[in-house]
């Protein structure tokens, strides 16, 4: 069995600009989805959506383990991990639309961006279903002797699915370079972890496939992002997946229909206390990094930006109904 | 004609949903052995909000909350059903289903037969089916009548407040499994259903709309759209008949035959992919069946070929809609010769 | 005419395993992308021995077994065909693949399109089908027809030794999902194949015999009975042609049409359960595309539906056999009016 | 965790008659499945045919630790199972003939024996597939407040599948009475555990949802029974499954159709000297409970009990072709 570590918050001084630009990645996520959910209640938005607000860190922190030709695997709560990895904010706004401006031509909407530019390969709204597809892109990287890693966000409700332990082996069998993100915010919509799973520690899990595992604290985007770079530099060098518990909690309603009857108030506000942009903010002032002008400054760039993305989005147009049936299969000729 | 004929029965204002729930609820009530099993059928509240309430009023040993493992709940129902119980298994959606086939083709259905009928499987799956609410191309299937080429097993698709209410009970008391398919845009359709509405037959397809220019054969959440593209039709002079399937496995041939004998034509509707849907099936038993009656080629209205787009106008273009109907009925009704 | 049609090609003598061997050899010299995946591919020497002596001669990069989970692996082919190789992924049946279904029919069917057309998925899946050999209820599953529902997915049907040896290089070059299944029981099927057979077109029907009193339609395994039914229908007087679906998705229309056009008379045969199988859609595209020619009803002859009995004499009469198609034949041409 | 402790062979000295009666029972496993393999040589059997020759000592071993109406749950190598829990020799027989005599009515052959009255519920020829059936088995138990258990076997190759986790936690959650009983013979058709695990210690995997696990040597039968009532007690006393690793090799091919290519003659020599048969025959010696004569004896009821089922199997009738689409659907009516 491997050695199971706790990282702790994070050591080093991280450079300022890059400090910021982390703060700045959760604040962007957070007012995106919230006009999301404001768009969502005027009738601009529709289907399922999954607010990722509470859980910022993780994709602000992880997606700096990756290069540009690594690749991203998500779920149907990935707005943030779109938007972290790059794909631009006003193709994400527009696919919410659904509009064919958007990244996913407005086809597949909240749940399915996609995005081949910066390799992210959805928004997979089956739970689970992303993993093996992670687990090929990665042995395609191996095959082709390419060194890149495959990174696959999942939350914990997919633990019980069959499908991460088909896959968790797998990758491990083979040394693929996988880095398996579990986002454990303690519910599985209405479920909570103790009433999923007998062995609520999950690490364990993955150490019974002798894969690496250790808890990262969510809430903290530096531990998020120092966790992500060592597992990262572990499977860059042919170990095999890593596997990381971010132990975070969602502050929002699971989707948008629910009435949140399995928790409570006080728990959620208990949370709260530890938003993960309120206790950057705090370390970014203590070091001197952040004071309200610059806070100002921020904010009102991301204003802008989500503003941007909230007119790109409206300026769209509606892909038109002949093309229906367009890419149920390729146009491409054969390659 | 007797007394009873003639009091007219008082009815309850109610939707989908709850008669739904309440046929859970009364299952629950009569039989110790019936229990609710399915993601989120607890402390959530149920994914469609079906089975709010139940937890506390039963309890967590019967309205019991499963982890995200199709395949192992889906079999465990198997398994307390050859147990004794009479579980009910909740599939949040159709399309998670595809997770727990195994169990559902190899195990549910070939039990009794391969072990030379000696362990029934006294099972019934429920599982939302259907698109029509911009969930896209994972949360949108339909695919009851691709279940329905599966033999030992049942498959149900109730449509009407009636059927919500009754199929349930009559799919508890059969011996073999029985999948229940509950389209997920009718939850919120609202009606007036009989105070003492109970179990209903689950052979028969039902006319829901006699009529004598053709027959429009159809089930689940096309039940509406072709009751609607009738009335459109009756304006403009055409006697539309509405066959509702009711149950698509095994299928009321007779009810189907006997309609189109009468009737010279027919029009299919099926949300499922054209290619290889039940509807297929239909037109090819009323080929069979009665050919020479046919004054026409049987047409079917299916949802287009492609995954479930977000975006509602494609949505709605993939779907079959009343327009559609309507138009083909017309075009077959011109075509006499 | 050229001197090479004048020269007639070289043969050898080979059979369908060995032929569909040649082909994945081929397929791993022509294109280093290529690699076989699968339970017990490699060591083992492949489950029906097709891919003997392959693991010595690529090794276990490239002919890589696997644990059992068909799941993960069904998935990790798309992932590999999405990170730009060209996986032949082996599901050592097609009873198996239900396990995989979610992989198949929620990710490698919708990708392309739910992704607005950016990552099409050249991934070939080949699985054995069908019954024949005594293996009963749980391996003796013929879904082939089941899958050709998926629109997103591509569905072959190899029934001849050109087939075996040339649709798997064709379906690697396509860039969309690809399902070829074999039938076990042609395996062992033997014959000549020119020297040089290499790659065919997956788009069209063949006509393996052409006739003009009816048409007898099927593919795979069910081909050679056709073919055996048409000789005895001969001997009667009656010329039954034999058409080859050869594709299941998409299905060629025109070939189906065509064939009936001309003989204005039909029997499907299939292996699969009747009910909701492949030939209920080709009985419903005779009715849309030819029905005015018909002079009768289209006939089926199918899989009793019933899961396969392990006894052979129950296994043949859930069978399709040559005498029911012949009896079937008959009785249809009797039928002119 | 739990502690995994390691049963050596069975310390205390067995009741005479039990003793004997467990070496009978693996003797007639023995010999049954030699007979099977020649008829089928002989052409009177067909399908796929697994033999279960070298691994008798954990089905006669570990079904002792069962009761009359307990439940048992196998695979499609269960011949032995089904003998030693009491499915009577001549319908075993008639079923691998296909004859309606058969316990299933001839139509499961080899793969699929059912039989209701031992509770005997398959036979299953998907891997993993049973184990669903069990924890259902269980579940309806725990719900009727019957102290009954399952006892599921299955081979390691299992393992691997999404349904070997999904039922180890769901029954570990929800502690239902299942015996998981896997027969670890090393190989899954061609594919050594080694290949299709990357982490080969089984019983890690049972312990990462908190089931206690240990290993058995499955060549020694009083181990295997000792462990079984062991493990059956802890299931009865309410904690919930227990997973026993039952340590054996399969001394024939996979099934009837196999080279062997992928393991040598001297590992299976190796192994034959660990014969569990010849290990209790010698054990059963020293004690002074077993000598030519009574050996004599046995084999010489064995081979009579073994002949009735042949006759048995041959004076069977076929099942009327009229019957083929009886029991597709029951014909009890409402109960
Ligand atoms: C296979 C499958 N089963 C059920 C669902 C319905 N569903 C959608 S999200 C969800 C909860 C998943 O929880 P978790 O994996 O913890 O992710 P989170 O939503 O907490 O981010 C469920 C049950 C689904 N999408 N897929
Ligand atoms: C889901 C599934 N995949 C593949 C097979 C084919 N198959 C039959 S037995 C077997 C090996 C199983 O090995 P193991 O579980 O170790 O049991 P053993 O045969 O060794 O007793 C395989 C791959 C199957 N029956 N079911
Ligand atoms: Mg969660
Ligand atoms: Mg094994």
């Amino acid at each position: 069995m491997t050695a199971i570590t706790s990282i702790t918050a994070a050591q080093a001084q991280p450079q300022r600009e890059h400090a910021l630009d982390l703060f700045r990645q959760m604040v962007l996520i957070r007012r995106f989805e919230e006009k999301c959910a404001e768009l969502y209640r005027a009738g601009k938005i529709h289907g399922f959506v999954h607010l990722y607000i509470g859980e910022e860190a993780i994709a602000a922190g992880a997606m700096q383990a990756l290069a540009p030709d690594d690749a991203v695997v998500a779920t149907y709560r990935e707005h943030g991990h779109a938007l972290v990895r790059g794909v631009p904010a006003p193709a994400v706004m527009a696919e919410l639309y659904g509009k064919q401006e958007g990244c996913s031509r407005g086809r597949g909407g909240s749940m399915h961006l996609f995005d081949a530019a910066t390799r992210f390969y959805g928004g997979n709204a089956i739970v689970g279903g992303g993993l093996p597809l992670a687990v090929g892109l990665a042995l395609a990287d191996r095959l082709a002797r390419r060194p890149r890693v495959t990174a696959c966000f999942f939350g914990e409700g997919a633990v019980a699915e069959g499908e991460f332990h088909e896959c968790l082996n797998l990758s491990a069998l083979w040394k693929l370079p996988v880095l398996f993100f579990c986002e454990n915010n303690l519910y599985a919509m209405g479920t909570a972890l103790g009433r999923s799973e007998s062995e609520t520690d999950l690490c364990l899990k993955a150490s019974s496939y002798e894969i690496p595992a250790w808890p990262v604290d969510g809430m903290d985007v530096e531990a998020c992002e120092d966790a992500a770079r060592r597992a990262a530099a572990e499977v860059r060098g042919g170990g095999g997946p890593v596997f990381l518990e971010f132990r975070t909690y969602r502050f929002r309603a699971h989707s948008m229909f629910d009435p949140q009857l399995y928790r409570t108030k006080q728990e959620i506000d208990e949370w709260k206390k530890r938003d993960p942009i309120l206790i950057y903010d705090g370390r970014l002032r203590e070091s001197g990094l952040l004071d309200d002008d610059r806070l100002k400054r921020i904010e009102d760039g991301v204003a802008a930006e989500v503003q941007k993305a909230v007119d790109f989005a409206e300026a769209g147009t509606w892909e038109p109904v002949e093309d229906l049936t367009r890419f149920v299969y390729s146009e491409r000729t054969r390659t | 004609m007797s007394a009873q004929e003639q009091t007219r029965p008082q009815t309850i204002h109610t939707t989908y949903r709850e008669a739904m729930r309440e046929a859970i609820r009364d299952a629950l009530i009569r039989d110790p052995r019936v229990f609710l099993m399915g993601e989120d059928v607890g402390r959530y509240g149920g994914c469609f909000a079906v089975s709010k309430g139940l937890l506390e009023e039963f309890g967590p040993e019967r309205i019991r909350d499963t982890p995200l493992s199709e395949s192992a709940f889906v079999g465990a129902g198997i398994g307390a059903a050859m147990g004794g119980m009479r579980p009910i298994v909740e599939i949040m959606t159709v399309n998670f289903s595809l997770l727990a086939l195994d169990q559902i083709v190899n195990n549910a259905a070939t039990i009794l037969h391969m072990s030379g009928g000696q362990f029934n499987i006294p099972l019934v799956i429920r599982m939302t089916t259907g698109a029509g609410r911009q969930l896209a191309a994972q949360h949108s299937h339909s695919l009851e009548g691709w279940y329905a080429h599966i033999p030992g097993i049942k498959v149900l698709a109730p449509a009407t407040l009636e059927d919500a209410r009754g199929m349930l009970w009559t799919a508890l008391e059969d011996p073999d499994p029985v999948l229940i398919f509950e389209h997920g845009s009718l939850y919120n359709m609202e009606g007036e259903l009989a105070a003492d509405a109970g179990a209903v037959d689950i052979e028969h397809a039902a006319i829901r709309r006699p009529g004598s220019d053709l027959s429009l054969i159809t089930y689940g959440g096309t039940l509406g759209k072709a009751m609607q593209a009738a009335l459109e039709l009756a304006a403009a002079g055409i006697d539309a008949e509405v066959l509702d399937l009711r149950t698509l496995r095994p299928l009321d041939n007779d009810a189907i035959v006997d309609s189109v004998t009468r009737t010279h034509r027919a029009v299919i509707i099926d949300e499922g992919w054209r290619s290889g849907s039940i509807s297929a099936e239909i037109s090819a038993r009323i080929m069979e069946g009665t050919f020479y009656e046919l004054d026409a080629p049987v047409q079917r209205v299916c949802s287009a070929e492609a995954p479930m787009p977000y975006p509602k106008h494609l949505e709605e273009a993939a779907l079959p809609q009343v327009s559609v109907i309507v138009e083909t009925a017309r075009a077959l009704v011109g075509k006499r010769d």
